[in-house]
C-alpha cells in the first residue's frame, strides 16, 4: 500500500526534507472547503515523490480554488493570474524554462467558462504540467453562481435548478486529445495522492478533475456536488496503488483483475479494476462511456485516460534541454557574421 | 476608383524631374506584380538612387484592386507622394477612376488591348500588346499572366531610362535562384523594353545614375524589427495571426529558424502560434516571469485583446513586448491602410491607474535597434513595453543603414541568483531597495529556499503577500507609478532636427518622420517658413520634450490619426503653459502620410495668424 | 490592523456629539453581522437621524476581517467618515490594530471574555458576555454564533440611547416574515440592551429622534441601479458575474422575476449568465443591433475584456448600455474596494480613434435615472453608454429620495419601420441626414425588401457597403467623431453647488458628491475659505463646464485613483488656458471617499500660496 | 428527389420570389474558392424553403468565410462581428428578436481557435439558429496559417506540417449536447443542400462543420483539405433526401435501410443508410465513432447526430412569443403602483 500515511512532521522525504517544508500560508478558505483538503493532497504528494519544492512552479487563474496556490508549497514560485488565462501564463512560463515542475490549479467557472478556449488548446498541446480543476459547481468567490460543470436538475442553494448539459472538462479532454486524464473526489485521499503523484509524474498534460464541495454555496440537498451526493454516487474505475520508480512491491492481486501504467520516470500506477471492460488507453470508448454515463448521477471516478507516448509541446519545439530563460548572451544572439550575411542580401 | 480618392495632397503642386517621379502601378490584387514592382524599385536603387515603395492592397486575397507606387527622389524624399508622374493602368476595373485625377499630358502605359475611354485631358498614353508579348516566352497561361508584369518594367526601362542590364540583375536578386524564373523574366523585360523603342517619344522625365544609395539596404519594418529581436536575444514569441504584424512574427520565425537552431536541431527558442490574443500575452508574461524574453506582434483589435493582461504585467511587474503593427481602426477597420490610431489605447491599456512604456520607431532602423531596446526596458523596469509600429513602416520597403551590430551583452535586469540571495540572506519582491521604484526579482527554478515568491494581481505588500490595507495599496500604486516615471530618461531621446531658433515647430512620432522631413524642406523652399522639428521615440516623455516646446512659439503636432492623441498625451503629461503653443495636425486617411497633406496644412495656418 | 491603516484623516479632528458620531463594528467575514448593522442604521434612520453605512469586506467568503461602519449625522453627511468614535471589537484577530488609532477615552464595545491588552491609552471599555447572554436564546451553537452581533446592537441602543422599540421595528423589517428569527434577534437585541443597564455610564454623546429621514428610502445603487433599469424597459440582460458588480445584475434578474413575468410564467425579457465578458457585450451587442434595450454590469477586468467589442459598438453604432462597478486596480487590484479607475479606460476604450458616452452617478437617485438616460442616450446616438459607479456607490447602504416614475414613453431613437421605409422610398444607413451625425437604422425582420443592411466593424461607406476609400473612411470617421460631440448638451448637466462667486472651486463626480459637500462645510467652517463646487455627469464634457472653471482662479479635481484621470480627462478636453487653474486632489485607498482627506489638502494647498 | 435542381432565374417559390431575391453582393473571394459554393447552397436552401429574406439575419465573425453573408440574401440584415465572437452576436440578436431565423457563418480559425470558447457555450444553450463553418485547416485572410482543425500530418503550403491533434468540431459539439450536427464539403451539392434545409428547419442550433478547401493556401498535394483528397476521402453515412412539409413522397427504398427524422416544421429529412449500424440519434456511439475515425484519413460526411426534443434556449427563458425588440412601453415598464410599492418597502 503506497497511500501516504498521514506524514508524521518529523519524516523527511529523499530529499532530507519535511512535510513543512512543502506547507504554504494559511488558509483564508471556508472552514471544510474541498480545496483545502486538494492543497494537503498536493503537498503530501510533493513531498512523497521528493520534489525539490524550488523546482515546481505554481499557476492560477482566478476563484477560491485559485487562491489555493498560496496554501501550499511556500518555497515555490506561484504565478496567481486573471480569470481563466492561467493555461496561457503556465504555457509560456514551462517554455521558458523546462526543467520546472507545472502544478496548475484552477476551478470550474475558470476552467469551464470564461477559461475554455485556453484550456482545450492547452490540452491539444500536450504541455507537461498537472492541471487540477477543484469542480465544485459553483462560482464560490463570487458568492453562489452557477458555473458550467453543474449537473443538470442540480440545484443551486437560490433555488434555480441549473437546466444546460454539463461540460465534462474529462470528456472534452479525452476527445481533444489529452494524454492523461483523470477524476477523482477531495475527499478520497487515496484515490487523489495516487492520481496526483502518478500526474506528477507524467510527461504531457496530466488533467485531474477533482469534484470539491463547496460548503457554504453548493452543498445542500439537492446538489450533485455536496459531499453527500458525490460519496453516494462515487463510482471507482479502478483501486489505484502508486509506485514509486525505486520501489518494487509484491503483486498481490488477482492476475486479470490488475494492470499497470508505467509513468514518464518509471514509477508505475497499478490499477485494479473495479468496472469490467473499461480501458483506459482507448480514447474512444473511454469518451463514449463518459457521455453515455451523463445524466445518470453516478460520478466515475478514476484514471480515465492515458498515453503515455502522446508526443509533448517541448518535443514538437525540439527545445535545447537548458531552460531558455537563462542561456547566456552568446546562445541566444547570433554572431557578427550571421548579421554581416543578412546585411548583405538585403543590399 | 483611385486610391487617393479625397486624400490629401491630390492636386499637388510640383512637376516631376530627373531622379525625381512617381510611378503609380494599379493591377489587381494576386496577380503577381509583387515581384515586378520589386525589380522596378531595386533598379532604381542600383542605379544610386533614393527610392520608396509603397504598397496600397485591399484586404482580400485576390481580385480586388491593388496599387504600388514606386518614388525616386534625389532629394531623398522616401514619404509617399501624392503625385502619381505616370500611371501603369493594368486593371481595367479602377482604370476609369485611375485615370481621373491625373494632370493632363502625364504618361500612361497601358494594355494596347484596353485602351483608357475618351473624355479624358489628354494623357500620354503608350499601349503595350501585353499578351501578344508574352505569347512566345511561355506556354502556361497562368505564368504569362504573371509575365505581364514583368512587360512594364521592361517599358519603363526604356521610357524613364532605367539601366537595363540593372533590371536583368534586379530580377536575378527577387527570383534568386530560380534559374528558369530570371530566365523568363529578363525576356519578359527585354521584350517590353523593344517594344517601347517604338514609341518615339518618351516622358519628360527620367532616371540618371546617381550615388545616394551606396551601403543602404532595401527592407521593410516588419523584418527589421523581426532581426532586432533576433539580435536581442529573444527565446519565447507567442503570437496569432493579423495583419500588418503577420510579417513580423513570421519573419522571426523564419530567421529563428535559420540562427538559431543547433546542427541537430534543437532549438533555443520557442514559437507558440497561440489560440488568440489573450493567450499570445499570457504565453508572453509567463514566460517573462519565468526570465526568458518574450515577446508578440499584433495590430489593434489584438491590442484591445489584451487589455486584461497588460494590466496584470503592469501590476505584477512582469517583462513583456508587445509590438503593435497598427493599422486603420477603430475596429477592424480597415485593416490593409496604416494608422497611428492606437497611441492613447497602448499608453493606458487596461482599467484602473495603469501605465505602459511606449516606444516609436520612425524607421527601420529603429525598428531594429528598438526591438533590442525593448527587451531591455521591459527587463529593467519589469513591466510591459508596447512598441508601436504601423504598416506603412512594417509592411512597406525602405531605404536604410546596413543594421550595427549590437554592442553591449543583454541586460537582464535586477535579477537575484542563489548567490546573491545567500549574501543578502533574502529579499523582499516589491521592495524599492534602490530608490528607483524597481524591485529586485528571482527567477522560478532558482535553487534557494528564499527564492520563491508569489506573483499576482491583486493587492500585495512589499514581500508580494496578499493585501488589503490602505497603506500597502497606496504605497504600491505610487511606486509603480515613480518607476514608470523614472524610465522617461531611459526611454530613447527625441530626434531633433533644426537649428532649434525657428519661431515654428513641427512635433511627431513614428513613421511621420520622412513627410515631416520633406514638408520642412518645402516650407522652406515654397514659403520661406523654417520650422524644427522634434520626433517623440518614447511615452513617458522624455524630460527634453517641455524645454523644446517652450523653444518654440507655435508647434504643430503631426500624426496619422483622428483624435490627435499624441497632442492628447502631450497634453496629459506637459505643463499646461505650454499647450498652447500646440496645433493639431492630425489626420487619418489610411494612406501612408505625404508631406504636401502637412505643410499645405501649416502653410494655411501660419499664413492665417 | 484597522480598515483605514494609513488613510487619509485617521487623525482626523473634530468631536461626536449628539446625532453625529460613527459606529465602526470589526468582525470576521460570514459571522452573520450583516443583519445587525442593518439593523442598527435602520434604527437610526426610523429616528429621523441621517444615516449611512460602510462596509468594509475583504475578497473572501468567510473569517477574513470585515467592518461595518454606521454613521449618524444631524448635518446629513453621508461621506465616510475617517473618525471612529465607538468601536465594537468583535474580532480578536484584528483587535489590536483596531484600538490602536483610537483616541483616549473612546468607547469600546468588547467580548467581556477577551478585554484588550494594556499597554493602550485609557479607552472607554464596556464588556459585554456576548455568549452568556445568547446562551438561553438558542440551543443551536452556528445560530448562536449570529445571534451575538444582535446583542451588540442592543448593547449600542442603551449607550447611545437608540429607541429600543425603534431596534425592534428594524429587526422586524430586516428578517421580515421570518417570526422566529425576528423573536430570537429582539431577545438577542433586548439581552444586550438589559446588559448595559449594569455599565453605570455611558458615552458623551448618542442619539435623539430628529426628522430628518422623513419620506426617504434606504438603499444601495446596484439595487437602485436595477430598479432604474426594469422601468426604462430593459429587454435583454447578459452578464458574469463579478464584485462589486454582481448584485446589479442579480438584484435586475429578482425585480424582472417579479415584475416582468406575465401569469403564465412568460417573460418580456432575457436573461444571458454569459461564460465571460467578452460574450457578454456580444450578446449586448447582439441585442442592441436587434432593437432590444440591452444591458451588461461588469468591473474593471470585465471593461479591459471588453475593449475589442466595445469599439465594434463604437464603430458599427450599436446601442449598449455597460455598468461598470468600479473597484481598485490595475488589474484583479482590490475587488472588493472603492475606486474611480476605469474613467480613462472606458472614455477611450478599444484601440483606433474610438470614444464612448460615460454616464457618471453620484447618488443613488442618479443610479436610478441614469439607467433610464443610458437607455435613451445609446439608441438616440446608437452607440455604447457606459455607465461609471463604484464599489461605494454600489453596494453600501445610502439615504435617498424615494424613485420617480419615469415621466416619459420610451424613445427608441431613429428607427425606420416598414411604413417610413415606404414613404422614404429606401434609406442609407450611414447617411448623416439630419445634421447631427446620426443616421437611421432598420431593425432586423422589418418586412420590407430595402430595409436590410449589412454591419459591420470594417470600412463602410454611407450605405453600409464595404469600402476602403479614403474619402468613404475620412468622412465616416469625422461624422462619428460629430456624433459622439453632439452628446455634449444631451447628456446631464453638471451639478453645481455654491453661488458661482467664490474663487475656488471643486471638481469632482461620482461618489465623491457627499465627501465634496462635506469638505465645503469644513473649508467654509474651519477655514473660511468658500469653496464653489462642480460635479461632472457625463463625457463628453457639458459646454458650461469650461466657463465654470474660467469663473474661478483655483479648481481643485477631486476624484478617487491616482493618475488623476478626471483632470486628464478635462487636459484631453479644455482650452489649454484653462487648465493653469486645475489641481489635482487624486488620491486611492480603496476606501470611500472621506470629506476630511479633501479639506486638509485643499486648506493645506490654499495655505502654501 | 428533392435536391434542389439548378433553379433557373424565372422559378419562384412559394412565396412568389425568384432565386435573385436572395442572392447577394458580387464575392471577392478567390476564384474556386469553396466558400463561394456554400454561400450558392445557403441562398438555394433558403429559397427552395421559402423563406422570407427579411426574416433571415445572417451573422459572422472575421475571415474569408465570415465575408460571405455580404454574397448571399441581400435582403437580409447581416451583422458582421469581430473575429471569434459571432455565437454572442447572434445570441443577444436571436434573444432580441426570436422570429427571426439565424444563419451564422465562421471559418475554423474563428470557431476553432479564437471563438472556440463562444461556440462550446453557443451549442450548450442550444440558441436555435444555423451555424455553418466553412473549414478549409488554414487561415485564408491572413494568408495561410494553420489551423486548430488542421490534421496532424497534413501539409501545409509553407512546407510546415500540422502535429497537433485536430479539433473535431462535430465531435466536440455532439460532446457538448448539440442538438443537430452534421459535416458536409463544399463541393458535395446534393448533400450540403438537404443538409442545410433541414438545419433550416430544426428549433435548436444546427452546427454544420462544411470542408471548403482554399484553393489559394490549402488545396495542394500532402493537405487533407484539398479538393481532391476530399472528394477521395469523403465517407458519406447516409444519402439524404430533404422532404418538404408540404410534399409526401414514395418510399422507394428496400426496407430497413431508410430513416427519416422529422423536424420541428413537419418538414422530414430521409436518410438512407451507407454505413451499417451508424444511428444518429445515439449521442454517446457518434462520438466515439468520430473519435475512434480520426486519424484514419476518412471524412465522415452526412447527419452525425440529432436530437428533436432537446431544449431550446428560448424554451428554458419563457419568452414571451413577440420579439422582445418592439414591445411597447406598456409592456416592459411595469405601472406606477409597482414603483410605488418598491419604495414603500424601501422606507
Ligand atoms: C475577468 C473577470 N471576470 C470576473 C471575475 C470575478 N470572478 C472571480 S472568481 C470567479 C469565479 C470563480 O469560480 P470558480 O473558478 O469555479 O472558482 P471557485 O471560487 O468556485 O473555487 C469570478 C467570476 C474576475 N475576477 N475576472
Ligand atoms: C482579434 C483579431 N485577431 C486576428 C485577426 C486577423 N484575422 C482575420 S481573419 C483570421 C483568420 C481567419 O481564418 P478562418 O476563420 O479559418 O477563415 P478563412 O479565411 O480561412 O475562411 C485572422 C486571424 C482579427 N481580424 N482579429
Ligand atoms: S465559498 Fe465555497 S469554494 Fe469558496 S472557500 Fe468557501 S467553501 Fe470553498
Ligand atoms: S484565400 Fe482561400 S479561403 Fe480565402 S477566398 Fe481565397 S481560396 Fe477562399
Ligand atoms: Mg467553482
Ligand atoms: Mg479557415
Amino acid at each position: 500500500m503506497t497511500a501516504p500515511a498521514p506524514a508524521p512532521a518529523s519524516r523527511v522525504n529523499r530529499l532530507g526534507l519535511a512535510v513543512l517544508d512543502y506547507r504554504g500560508g494559511k488558509t483564508t478558505l471556508c472552514a471544510g472547503c474541498g480545496h483545502n483538503a486538494i492543497s494537503e493532497r498536493i503537498l503530501e504528494a510533493c513531498f512523497e515523490l521528493g520534489l525539490p519544492p524550488e523546482r515546481v512552479a505554481k499557476f492560477s487563474g482566478i476563484g477560491c480554488s485559485s487562491k489555493t496556490p498560496a496554501y501550499f508549497l511556500g518555497r515555490s514560485h506561484a504565478f496567481n493570474g486573471v480569470h481563466g488565462r492561467m493555461p496561457s501564463i503556465a504555457t509560456g512560463a514551462l517554455l521558458a524554462n523546462r526543467t520546472l515542475v507545472g502544478v496548475g490549479v484552477s476551478g470550474d467557472g475558470d476552467t469551464a467558462s470564461i477559461g475554455i478556449g485556453q484550456f482545450v488548446h492547452l490540452v491539444r498541446r500536450n504541455l507537461p504540467m498537472v492541471y487540477v480543476v477543484e469542480d465544485n459547481g459553483v462560482y464560490g468567490l463570487t458568492k453562489g453562481q452557477g458555473s458550467a460543470t453543474a449537473d443538470p436538475g442540480s440545484t443551486f442553494k437560490s433555488g434555480a435548478v441549473a437546466d444546460q448539459p454539463a461540460i465534462d472538462l474529462c470528456a472534452l479532454a479525452i476527445q481533444l486529445g489529452a494524454s492523461f486524464v483523470a477524476r477523482s473526489f477531495s475527499g478520497d485521499r487515496r484515490q487523489l495522492s495516487a492520481l496526483l503523484r502518478a500526474a506528477l509524474a507524467h510527461r504531457g498534460t496530466a488533467v485531474l478533475d477533482v469534484v470539491s464541495p463547496c460548503v457554504t454555496f453548493n452543498d445542500h440537498e439537492g446538489s450533485t456536488k455536496s459531499y453527500t451526493f458525490v460519496k453516494e454516487h462515487d463510482a471507482p474505475l479502478q483501486e489505484l496503488d502508486f509506485v514509486p520508480a525505486a520501489e518494487e512491491i509484491e503483486v498481490d492481486h488477482p492476475p486479470g483483475t490488475t494492470a499497470e501504467v508505467t509513468l514518464h520516470d518509471g514509477s508505475r500506477l497499478r490499477l485494479r479494476k473495479l468496472e469490467e471492460g473499461y480501458d483506459p488507453g482507448d480514447r474512444a470508448r473511454a469518451v463514449a462511456r463518459l457521455v453515455g454515463g451523463a445524466g445518470s448521477g453516478e460520478i466515475l471516478t478514476g484514471l480515465l485516460f492515458f498515453d503515455p507516448a502522446a508526443p509533448t509541446l517541448l518535443d514538437r519545439l525540439r527545445l535545447v534541454p537548458e531552460p531558455l530563460a537563462t542561456l547566456p548572451t552568446e546562445r541566444v544572439r547570433p554572431p557578427p557574421a550571421a548579421l554581416e550575411e543578412i546585411n548583405r542580401a538585403l543590399r | 476608383m483611385s486610391p487617393a480618392a479625397t486624400a490629401p495632397g491630390s492636386a499637388a503642386p510640383g512637376a516631376p524631374g530627373l531622379n525625381d517621379f512617381t510611378v503609380q502601378v494599379a493591377t489587381p490584387n494576386g496577380s503577381g506584380s509583387q515581384s515586378s514592382n520589386a525589380v522596378l524599385l531595386r533598379t532604381l536603387f542600383q542605379m544610386g538612387i533614393p527610392v520608396s515603395g509603397k504598397n496600397l492592397f485591399p484586404s482580400n486575397i485576390s481580385g480586388l484592386p491593388t496599387w504600388y507606387t514606386v518614388r525616386a527622389s534625389r532629394d531623398g524624399h522616401v514619404a509617399r507622394s501624392a503625385r502619381v508622374d505616370l500611371l501603369v493602368a493594368m486593371n481595367p476595373e479602377t482604370a476609369a477612376g485611375d485615370l481621373a485625377p491625373l494632370a493632363p499630358g502625364t504618361p500612361v502605359v497601358h494594355d494596347a488591348a484596353l485602351p483608357p475611354e475618351g473624355g479624358r485631358p489628354a494623357l500620354d498614353l503608350y499601349p503595350v500588346p501585353f499578351d501578344a508579348l508574352v505569347a512566345p516566352i511561355s506556354g502556361e497561361a497562368r505564368l504569362r499572366r504573371l509575365l505581364r508584369n514583368m512587360v512594364y518594367v521592361g517599358t519603363l526601362a526604356r521610357l524613364l531610362e532605367l539601366e537595363l542590364p540593372e533590371v536583368e540583375r534586379a530580377v536575378a536578386r527577387v527570383f534568386a535562384g530560380r534559374a528558369r524564373a530570371i530566365e523568363q523574366n529578363v525576356a519578359a523585360a527585354r521584350a517590353g523594353f523593344d517594344h517601347a523603342a517604338g514609341f518615339g517619344h518618351r516622358p519628360a522625365f527620367g532616371a540618371r545614375r546617381l550615388d545616394a544609395t551606396r551601403g543602404k539596404i532595401l527592407v521593410d519594418g516588419n523584418t527589421a524589427a523581426a532581426l532586432g529581436s533576433l539580435f536581442a536575444g529573444v527565446t519565447v514569441l507567442a503570437w496569432y495571426p493579423i495583419t500588418p504584424s503577420s510579417s513580423l512574427a513570421e519573419g522571426l520565425i523564419a530567421a529563428l529558424g535559420r540562427h538559431r537552431r543547433a546542427p541537430d536541431g534543437a532549438a533555443t527558442y520557442a514559437v507558440v502560434q497561440a489560440e488568440d490574443e489573450l493567450a499570445a500575452l499570457g504565453m508572453v508574461l509567463g514566460a517573462g516571469w519565468a526570465g526568458a524574453r518574450a515577446m508578440t506582434a499584433t495590430s489593434g483589435p489584438g491590442l484591445s485583446l489584451m487589455a486584461e493582461l497588460a494590466g496584470l504585467g503592469y501590476y505584477a511587474e512582469v517583462p513583456a513586448v508587445v509590438w503593435d503593427v497598427q493599422r486603420g481602426g477603430p475596429s477592424t477597420g480597415l485593416p490593409t491602410r496604416t494608422s497611428q490610431g492606437d497611441l492613447l489605447a497602448a499608453a493606458l491599456l487596461s482599467h484602473g491607474d495603469t501605465r505602459h512604456l511606449l516606444l516609436l520607431p520612425g524607421s527601420v532602423e529603429e525598428c531594429f535597434t528598438m526591438a533590442g531596446e525593448a527587451f531591455e526596458l521591459a527587463e529593467r523596469f519589469q513591466t510591459p513595453v508596447f512598441v508601436l509600429s504601423d504598416l506603412d513602416l512594417g509592411m512597406n520597403t525602405w531605404m536604410a543603414d546596413p543594421f550595427p551590430y549590437p554592442e553591449r551583452p543583454l541586460d537582464r535586469g535586477k535579477v537575484l541568483d542563489r548567490a546573491e540571495l545567500e549574501r543578502r540572506g533574502g529579499f523582499a519582491r516589491y521592495r524599492d531597495v534602490d530608490g528607483d521604484g524597481i524591485g529586485w526579482r528571482t527567477l522560478p527554478g532558482t535553487e534557494h529556499p528564499g527564492a520563491a515568491y508569489f506573483t499576482r494581481g491583486s493587492g500585495h505588500d512589499e514581500r508580494a503577500a496578499y493585501s488589503e490595507r490602505a497603506d500597502d495599496y497606496e504605497r504600491n500604486l505610487a511606486r509603480l507609478a515613480r518607476k514608470i516615471d523614472g524610465a522617461r530618461g531611459a526611454l530613447p531621446a527625441p530626434e531633433l532636427d533644426g537649428d532649434g531658433r525657428a519661431p515654428v515647430g513641427i512635433l511627431s512620432f513614428g513613421s511621420s518622420r520622412p513627410a515631416v522631413a520633406e514638408a520642412r524642406a518645402q516650407l522652406a523652399a515654397e514659403a520661406g517658413i523654417a520650422a524644427d522639428a522634434l520626433r517623440v521615440r518614447g511615452w513617458p516623455l522624455s524630460p527634453s520634450v517641455a524645454g523644446w516646446i517652450a523653444a518654440h512659439q507655435r508647434v504643430y503636432v503631426v500624426e496619422q490619426n483622428r483624435d490627435a492623441q499624441l497632442l492628447g498625451l502631450l497634453r496629459l503629461d506637459l505643463d499646461p503653459a505650454l499647450l498652447g503653443r500646440l496645433r493639431p495636425v492630425a489626420r487619418i486617411t489610411g494612406l501612408p502620410l505625404d508631406a504636401r497633406s502637412i505643410s499645405d496644412e501649416i502653410r494655411a495656418q501660419e499664413e492665417r495668424r
